[in-house]
């Protein structure tokens, strides 16, 4: 939505040094589909897919794609070493049981207390809560990429979501072009700021209060 | 369809399988994001001009891609699933008040459909527990003090599916992640077709590698293969 | 219990000629699992048994057995042709589903309405309902084979059970070493009497009262 | 156990598997009549001395063959499964009042092991409705008209399930009619022990033939084989 290739693949490539070996980790649609691509070789995840396949391997070469094995996205995946394939009652059972180490996703608006509204825009859009709903609710750690204001420049990263909620109190990592915000129980923790930004200007662009823990810029 | 399909050879023709549906019935799809629905059927749907019928699955695919086609076409009164976004037509329709939509939380409405397709009378579960638009309608069950929302079966007058291999059993396997909600939807049809891209003899397949046992299939028919465009590929 | 080899294979050589083509049947343990041997092989029958197997062959020959491959009675099988394995969960989802065309098996009681004891022999043997109990709720046609008396000579075909019931009204045909006998939705229906018994001696070892269809003796 | 067990190397020795069993646990384990049963890590469990144990299966095998074997020595306190037939040991301890028995028909423990397993908080059944063993002490639940038995999920410390291949991550296929309960188990502990005939390198099975996906499974332990007679064969 409005952020230019090289801001989504820096916002992908700070997500990808969250995922450590041996976790199993559902990615979204958008900005998350890229974070795979960051994740060295050497730190073996079992990617997740909601439609039914655990060990999605590196996206098909051009004119090779299998249109049957495809991500929940729809997008052309391959198998990766140790994938299996099942129905999507058992993709879910992978989920509902917490099995899931992580879930990175997209966020229309996140609160102070990791409130995550996804899924609906009022009188406009009603796409309907899909997995997002289940994947936030269960995931072990639900990890949030996106704009850190909306369209109109708005703050997405809120004191209560004005939009309705996907799931209560789940967030756990906000990620924006601007900033790596932590949910604490103590409220947001500012991480880390990205260039060229300032904490300033980001505590500035995010309407609940953040506790700075360093000025870390990267 | 019990009297006219062989129990033993269900092979019938696409136009056979068509003979089944009529307007107004409840149609239940395998697939997701259109990859594992029935192209060959869903187009014969089409061209046989089926109308007000209540689908329900996964999602309302693409525009022009698989069971998106129905809806796009207006022929869709209700439709049964965990989202719609990836297709604006059915959005706009729903808006327009043309199109009634139940959703679901994606992994409760495969367990809906799986509780249809193998006979129980409901589940208990808590995705969406404290959501208003989840809970809506709906019973709450407390098991050792844990509240669940009561979830309903679901099933369907026919069920179609999109398998790799049949034999004329209608035993069936299926083609990567096209496997899906198919497997399913399979047992949740009070007659289940399946479109598959080949047909063996009854013995070809090993017992080992059927996913679906083809006492859930009433009837198997030949693919004539995807005739739309992926939304990833070239224009 | 008590039958000698003739006698049961007589019951299931009776029992095998209820079967049609392309019917899907479950057979239970004891004489229920002789019926298999008396079908033609002309007759293309599709056997579940509950652990697990759709399409059961015939009995493997002596040392080549599959310790694995077992019916819900612990005996060595063999797939048949088109076969499937599958969990216990999906074969009891056949079960449950009313896609099996009929189920055959022993009895302890069975009463004038087609109610059915079979599990349980209060202050002596308490085994558990197994699957005994779905088979005969949910089979489209259920077929008892049994001695038609039990070991002390007393009917097994009663007025009312007197034993814990596995189902209410499930039976439809009754085979024993005497007769045959239909339950109908007004009684029971002698309808055959196997040599050397007379329709007299029948009905004194039934205490529900028989209607006697033919005099028909095979 | 998450901790010392590497997520992507799950093969450890029977040692180590026993180590996480202790007095008193819970624990689950798939087969039905002995088939299926994990013969070397029952074995380990007898040797351990472990006891008070509840045990959650289809059955309690036979005297001599598989769990059977547990019951019969005593070590099991509690047992829920949908028959002991076939163990009249089974049936002599709980009449004497030293095995409490709990059953439920056999497809309704298939159904709440694999709630248990996925994660529902209970599932609605008809079998037994009118029954008076199957329906004392569940609450009743009234759909569209319909009353349904409340069934509730079953879940254990430790799962035990036998198969025949598994890979390092724990990809588990099972061998013909000794797949039986075991996929449905293997969802349901809280630590997950797979026992197999071979372990093999992680991308070795094709992803159409994994029956369990290793997700689901925390450790994998090479067999020592049956070390039982069955039934059928000659003594």
């Amino acid at each position: 939505m409005g952020l230019g290739r090289e801001i989504r693949e820096q916002i992908a490539r700070r997500a990808a040094k969250e995922i450590k070996a041996g976790m199993v980790v559902n990615l979204g649609i958008g900005i998350p589909t890229l974070v795979a691509d960051f994740v060295p070789s050497s730190v073996a995840v079992m990617f997740h897919a909601e439609n039914g396949v655990l060990g999605t391997g590196p996206s098909p070469v051009k004119g090779q794609e299998n249109p049957n094995l495809c991500n929940a996205g729809g997008f052309p995946i391959t198998a990766g070493v140790g994938a299996s394939y099942f129905d999507s009652a058992t993709a879910f059972a992978i989920i509902r049981r917490g099995k899931l180490d992580m879930t990175i996703m997209g966020a229309l608006q996140v609160s102070k207390s990791g409130d995550l509204a996804n899924w609906i825009v009022p009188g406009k859009r009603v796409p309907g809560m899909g997995g997002a709903l289940e994947l936030a609710e269960k995931a072990k750690r639900v990890i949030i990429l996106m704009n850190h204001t909306d369209k109109y420049g708005e703050p997405k990263i809120v004191n209560e979501c004005s939009l309705p909620l996907t799931a209560r109190g789940c967030v756990d990592l906000i990620i924006t072009e601007m900033a790596v915000i932590e949910v604490t129980s103590l409220g947001l923790v500012l991480k880390e700021v990205f260039k060229p930004f300032t904490v300033e200007q980001v505590m500035a662009l995010t309407e609940a209060q953040l506790t700075v823990e360093s000025t870390e810029r990267s | 369809m019990a009297n006219t399909v062989n129990a033993l050879n269900k092979k019938i023709t696409l136009e056979q399988a068509l003979s089944y549906m009529e307007d107004g019935m409840t149609i239940m799809f395998g697939g997701f994001g259109g990859v594992g629905n029935p192209p060959s059927l869903i187009e014969g749907m089409l061209q046989k001009g089926l109308k007000n019928l209540t689908l329900i699955g996964n999602d309302a695919g693409f525009p022009h891609i698989g069971v998106g086609k129905l809806v796009s076409e207006g022929r869709v009164k209700k439709l049964i699933a965990s989202h719609i976004g990836s297709n604006p037509v059915a959005g706009k329709l729903m808006t327009e008040g043309k199109l009634e939509v139940e959703f679901s939380p994606q992994g409760t409405l495969a367990e809906r459909i799986r509780a249809g397709g193998v006979g129980l009378g409901g589940i208990l579960v808590d995705s969406g527990i404290g959501n208003p638009f989840v809970e809506k309608g709906k019973e709450k069950v407390i098991v050792n003090g844990k509240t669940f929302l009561l979830e309903t079966p679901l099933t369907a007058d026919i069920a179609i599916v999109c398998g790799h291999t049949a034999d004329h059993f209608g035993n069936l396997t299926y083609n990567t992640s096209a496997r899906n909600t198919n497997p399913l939807v399979s047992m949740a049809g009070r007659v289940t077709i399946a479109e598959v891209d080949q047909i063996v003899e009854t013995g070809a397949l090993s017992p080992e590698e059927i996913v679906t046992p083809g006492v859930f299939v009433n009837a198997v028919v030949q693919s004539e293969g995807v005739n739309w465009k992926w939304a990833w590929e070239e224009k």
